[in-house]
């Protein structure tokens, strides 16, 4: 019995082994979109990451189908430099082990360029390796600083301490609020960037902590203590460097017990609205710092979000456009700099290096982006408030 | 001086009196037989002495060494081996291995000469396994060495068990119950066994039986349990035709 | 003769053992440098060494110590931790070949002694209490580390369980573990070669261990405590022996673990309690208590969802389908007696 | 003070809770001698189910519970059918390996059926909230409803153990299946009621749960899963008062830990307080004292 199961496993583990050396020479087939191919058969393989399944796979998601809708929308009109655009999403399960192996198989599958990853923990796992590869990186949402620490990496959202600092100013100079409560949660790299530069900035703002309190990523479904400690602090304003999703929750605990501040959020807020079944009157008066907003009234942003919910029933999240304007940004450097599918992955990398300084995007997340050699997006945050259960320009 | 020299012993279990003023005296080279009928608490005195209870009150005496209340390993250090009523073998193990485990005590390396087979690790085993396989040659399981222990049939089983607890290189040997389960031929194979482990050990051996013709067979003295309490003890032929015993073994 | 047998039959299955990754390492060496090993094989090599060290060290607790471990995931980050710590603190004043060297010895040291420090008082404690109260000590590693900030500045060392402000550093200074954020900047110094050593390692310590006087006392202990008590076999040093180098080596895969990543944190996915039951996977897939089925299983089961990745979406459901037949395969009834009577051997013996 | 009394009952909703779901694994664990991981995401498909049911049915929330209840009671006896039944014979770390397969099978088939977008699941709870000492102390609707709940479950599922036919098969079969057998107890039978009051059981978990803390995502219950499982253990394993009293301390300790002493530590204050009281009374704090015979 013994001898039956160890043969059985060394068979297995020996075609597995096989089959894993074969997948460079059978090309995955694109499991995405297939372009229609140009007429000498050339295309631009894209491929992007992030976690499309586990407890972060909402993120990862949108950023998958939102840059589908644009590479399907540039296809249809015509494709960058006249060549067509092969796509391909690489899952990551929100860990940087697994972020590496997906740009593996994105690398085998013949990418040229690589839009990713989305959330910050794997992207800098992930850069060590394009960078190693001379491969051209785009994240649309990792916003730690040392995503993009090398110089073929760039990004489209703001940097977690560019987010945090700015909250502060914010609230400080329009003269907000100036007793602050913070919950964020401990476990998470964006929310604990988000707070750490947001407490540095802080006094200088004239913005005082009354409190600081953290959940955990274990440890996220009874929020009433760390609203309760707020509002025995005497907090005006809670400040939420958090996902939607957790909000959600403090919005609808805090209602509970009767604890009414105004609450303030960063880019991680977006989203919320499109909850579900969500009671939008609880998020009355929220404020956040968001590049996007989903009922914003232009006309790129309407078709965007109509088109998305066309595709995939569902209204876009901040996530979604930011990969939909990676994918356009990719589009507009490749244009800069003529480039053509025959050139290799690190010849592109370094032709859009060149050109990402030049060009300037307007995106749905923002008008006339420019980058700087550090990578970092130049745009400005757009404050908005929730009135009447949408969002109005502060 | 007797080896094993047992005084007042005694321990209780809630409210009940388990065993009560136990009193045995054995001399060195002795084959001793503990007999009584079921519940008397034969085992719990063999687990008094050695150490898997700790004894209310009393005395236990090895060789003049006091063990009263000492750990299980201590107890074995000093001297004490057991089987077991029910076997308790290393199932898992080759039936060599298992002999191997009862001489932890006698050969010494470290693990670390273990882990890295320095050449002190050679010289033990190889002596560790001789000692072993003459032990098992003693009981007729050189063949089945390699065998995993609990593929040995029942009888072979206790053997091993007789085997491992003799490696330990005690001073008295406790064997709960060995014909359990035996037919009347392994039995008897079984007596000459004790008979030889005594004399060629130059070992002490106190048993727990109920078959009487192995009792009666080997055993020189003997100590009668009823309700915990000794009923009678002596020469094994006054103590199985004293009324008393009969009367407890048979009732009213 | 029979002992020259039984000599020859434990070396000669270490010795195949060991050759198994040998071979596989010569093999996948040689397509590596010809070119014709895909990306993702080549980033897979050294995972898959990591994955079967620490299969193998659990196997060590669950198989032959015979006690079930939730948490040695914990293990696995104390060695990450501390040998990463390690590397950023010499990253500049040491060369790699010696430095990394200290961070393995480090990273199984601190996690061996953890692995002790925690068995002295739960080891009393026996099934799934024992298998909580494990789980209950990774999940506080866990926890610590992600509120644990280190930085170092002229004036020496910093720590705070706050954030980073707390640490009061001067402007020179720099934030090493950052909590969450958790350390960024390991040198990578992790490739297939020093991850086939560090297996070949440890194979040969639990191997050997098995093999030997202290192995054979735990597996005693395993198999009927009150017997091994009886032989005058000391339970708790042999059960804190086994439970430490179990630890130890898993802090050997933690090692190799943070210096293949260039950003080490302690996330649910990677050192949580669902990572030790990962583990756990791979032990009882190969066997409890079989060294050589670890190593094979844990091969297995890391590639099979990376070799799953064209289902996309569907990935993850398959391999958990898949994870529930392979158990009933090899543990129903029914699916016992079918496999018996279609038995490869079976067979061959028909045509005899 | 107040605050310390709001602490106080909130701590023990979120124990009520715990205890609720620690009740369905400590009865199968009972039972069945198995630890059932997959018992929390039965509880993310009962919460799914009244999110179902209600939100895009529109049925009355009875309705939709009672309905979830009963698919996941269906659900909890096809797992035990299919998944753990053929191996009762095998060693408990098989069955421990197939529960973690049943887990992630029903967590990522939610994710393809339901998508990995946050629900809002709305209340189904509609109780005014109690208010004290000058409204500054708060009792809603659900924290009401959680507590009565669970006390309810515990008394009838003490109850039903001791006073039918069904529940003394139960503990025969806990003490030993094979004599129970011999007795003529319905081994199979038992087990598949356990497995079915524990997932409906979970169903209800699930529904007070959201109800309280009202987001879903196909991952809603492994936590809490988890949680009660400590909370089971907490209270000796196999005892149902046991995980009654488990789940209420743990979920009391919980949220003092993060009033007093660090909301960034309270996991591990959480687990160090379950290590301490296992080591001082190793078989939980009601649980049974195991001693082998020799």
């Amino acid at each position: 019995m013994k001898k039956f199961t160890s043969v059985l496993l060394a068979v297995a583990m020996v075609a597995t082994m096989l089959v894993g050396c074969g997948a460079k020479t059978e090309a995955p087939a694109a499991t995405e979109n297939a372009a229609v191919e140009a007429a000498d058969g050339s295309v631009f393989k894209i491929g992007g990451s992030g976690p499309i399944t586990g407890g972060a796979a909402v993120y990862g998601l949108a950023v998958q189908r939102g840059a589908q809708i644009a590479v399907e929308e540039i296809n249809a009109a015509g494709g960058i430099n006249g060549y067509q655009i092969d796509y391909n999403f690489a899952d990551d399960e929100h860990d940087a082990e697994k972020a590496v192996n997906g740009y593996n198989t994105l690398k085998d599958w013949g990418m040229q360029m690589f839009m990713g990853t989305t959330t910050s923990g794997p992207c800098v796992a992930v850069v060590e390796k394009t960078n190693e590869d001379n491969m051209y990186q785009i994240t649309p949402s990792g916003s730690a600083v040392e995503c993009i620490k090398y110089p073929n990496a760039f990004r489209v959202c703001f940097s977690d301490p560019g987010q945090g600092g700015k909250s502060a100013q914010y609230i400080g100079e329009n003269k907000i609020a100036s007793k602050v409560a913070v919950i964020y949660d401990s476990s998470d790299v964006y929310s604990t960037g988000i707070y750490q530069s947001f407490k540095a900035d802080a006094a200088n703002y004239g913005v005082e902590l009354v409190a600081e309190e953290a959940f955990t990523a274990d440890n996220k479904t009874d929020f009433t203590i760390q609203l309760q400690k707020a509002k025995d602090a005497g907090a005006e304003l809670v400040f939420l460097p958090i996902y939607y999703s957790e909000a959600a929750l403090i919005l609808s605990q805090a209602n509970n017990m009767g604890f009414a501040p105004m609450f303030f959020g960063c880019d991680g807020l977006d989203g919320i609205l499109s909850v579900e079944d969500f009671d939008t009157t609880l998020a009355e008066g929220v404020m956040l710092l968001t590049p996007f907003a989903a009922d914003a009234e232009d006309e790129a942003t309407q078709s965007f979000v109509s088109a998305y919910q066309d595709a995939f029933g569902e209204i876009p999240i901040q996530f979604a456009a930011d990969a939909y304007d990676a994918i356009y940004i990719m589009k507009a450097a490749l244009e800069n700099a003529d480039a053509t599918p025959e050139m290799s992955a690190s010849e592109l990398c370094e032709v859009m290096k060149a050109a990402m300084l030049e060009i300037t995007v307007d995106g749905l997340t923002g008008a006339g982006m420019t980058w700087t050699e550090d990578g970092e997006v130049n745009k400005e945050p757009k404050a908005v408030k929730i009135v009447d259960g949408a969002y109005t320009a502060m | 001086m007797a080896l094993l020299d047992v005084k007042n012993l005694g321990i209780s279990f809630g409210g009940l009196r388990a065993v009560d003023k136990f009193e045995i005296k054995i001399e060195k080279g002795q084959l001793y037989g503990l007999i009584g009928p079921n519940g008397a608490g034969k085992t719990t005195v063999f687990n008094l002495l050695t150490g898997v209870y700790k004894p209310d009150d009393g005395k236990i005496e090895l060789d003049g060494k006091n063990i009263t209340g000492a750990k299980t390993i201590d107890i074995n250090k000093a001297g004490i081996a057991r089987t077991f009523q029910n076997i308790r073998l290393f199932k898992e193990l080759s039936v060599l291995d298992n002999v191997k485990v009862g001489l932890h005590n006698q050969y010494h390396y470290s693990t670390i000469e273990g882990i890295l087979r320095l050449p002190n690790y050679f010289k033990v085993e190889k002596q560790m396994n001789e000692k072993a396989m003459e032990l098992l040659k003693v009981f007729d399981l050189d063949k089945e060495a390699d065998f995993l222990a609990s593929n040995l049939p029942y009888g072979k089983q206790r053997k091993l068990e007789i085997a491992r607890a003799l490696a330990t290189n005690p001073k008295l040997l406790l064997l709960d119950e060995p014909a359990a389960g035996m037919n009347p031929n392994e039995t008897k194979e079984l007596m000459d066994t004790i008979r030889f482990v005594r004399d060629n050990f130059d070992m002490t051996i106190l048993l727990i039986e109920h078959d009487m013709k192995l009792v009666s067979g080997i055993c020189e003295e003997l100590t009668v349990l009823n309700f915990g309490q000794v009923l009678a003890h002596g020469k094994t032929a006054d103590v199985l035709n004293d009324p008393e015993v009969i009367k407890a073994y048979l009732g009213e | 003769m029979k002992k020259k047998m039984n000599m020859n039959k434990s070396t000669k299955s270490t010795l195949i053992t060991i050759g198994m990754v040998v071979v596989a390492y010569i093999i996948m060496t040689i397509l590596a440098n010809a070119g014709v090993l895909s990306s993702l094989m080549k980033g897979l090599l050294v995972p898959l060494c990591i994955y079967a060290i620490i299969a193998v060290a659990l196997n060590l607790t669950v198989g032959i110590l015979g006690e079930l471990s939730l948490g040695h995931a914990g293990f696995m980050c104390v060695g990450a931790f501390t040998s990463s710590f390690f590397s950023l603190c010499f990253k500049e004043t040491m060369a790699a070949g010696p430095r990394f060297l200290l961070a393995i010895v480090i990273g199984a040291l601190v996690s061996a002694l953890f692995g002790l420090l925690i068995g002295i008082p739960v080891l009393r404690l026996q099934g799934d209490y024992l298998a909580i109260v494990t789980l209950a000590f990774g999940e506080i590693i866990k926890n610590v580390i992600n509120v644990l900030y280190v930085g170092r500045d002229a004036n020496g060392f910093h720590f705070s369980l706050k954030d980073a402000m707390a640490l009061n550093m001067e402007a020179d200074g720099k934030v090493l573990i950052n909590g969450a954020q958790g350390i960024t900047g390991t040198p990578n110094d992790s490739n297939f070669t020093v991850g086939a050593i560090l297996l070949v390692v440890t194979l040969i310590i639990v191997l050997n261990l098995i093999n030997s006087r202290s192995g054979r006392a735990i597996m005693a202990i395993r198999d009927n405590r009150i017997a091994a008590e009886s032989v005058g076999i000391n339970i708790t040093q042999f059960k804190l022996l086994a439970f430490s180098i179990s630890a130890g080596l898993a802090g050997l895969a933690g090692v190799l673990y943070a210096h293949n990543l260039s950003i080490l944190q302690a996330q649910p996915k990677n050192f949580g309690y669902n990572m030790s039951i990962m583990i756990l996977v791979y032990v009882v897939l190969g066997g409890i208590g079989n060294i050589r089925g670890s190593v094979i299983a844990s091969v297995i089961l890391v590639l099979l969802p990376e070799l799953m990745r064209e289902l996309n979406d569907y990935r993850m459901l398959i391999y958990s389908i898949v994870l529930i037949g392979i158990m009933l395969f090899n543990w129903a009834p029914k699916a016992r007696l079918l496999r018996e009577k279609y038995s490869l051997k079976r067979l061959l013996k028909k045509d005899n | 003070m107040s605050s310390f009394f709001s602490y106080l009952i909130n701590g023990i909703s979120l124990g009520s809770i715990y205890a609720i779901i620690a009740l369905g694994y400590t009865m199968v664990y009972g039972i069945a001698k198995m630890l059932n991981f997959a018992h929390g995401d039965v509880i993310m498909v009962g919460s799914y189910m009244t999110f179902l049911m209600a939100s895009s049915l529109g049925l009355p929330p009875v309705l939709a519970v009672l309905i979830a209840v009963v698919i996941c009671t269906t659900l909890g006896i096809t797992i035990e059918k299919i998944a753990y039944k053929p191996l009762r014979k095998a060693p408990s770390l098989a069955v421990l390996i197939t529960a973690i397969g049943v887990s992630y099978f029903l967590q990522n088939a939610a994710l393809l059926i339901f998508g990995a977008n946050t629900k809002m699941f709305k209340s189904v709870i509609n109780l005014p909230a109690i208010k004290l000492a000058n409204g500054s102390i708060n009792i809603s609707g659900e924290t009401q409803v959680t507590i009565v709940a669970c006390v309810v479950i515990m008394l009838a599922l003490t109850t039903f153990i001791k006073k039918t036919k069904a529940g003394q098969a139960m503990l025969a079969v806990s003490e030993d299946k094979g004599a129970a057998e011999l007795m003529g107890v319905n081994v199979n039978g038992t087990i598949s009621l356990t497995f079915a009051i524990g997932s409906a059981l979970a169903a209800v978990a699930g529904v007070l749960l959201c109800s309280a803390y009202p987001t879903l995502t196909p991952y809603t219950g492994s936590m809490p899963g988890i949680k009660a499982f400590v909370a089971a253990v907490f209270g000796g394993i196999g005892s149902i008062p046991g995980a009654f009293l488990g789940g209420i301390l743990l979920g009391i300790i919980e949220n003092m830990s993060k009033a007093y002493i660090s909301s960034q530590l309270s996991d591990a204050i959480v687990f160090s307080v379950l290590i301490i009281v296992l080591l001082v009374k190793p078989t939980g704090i009601l649980g049974k004292k195991i001693k082998e015979k020799v």
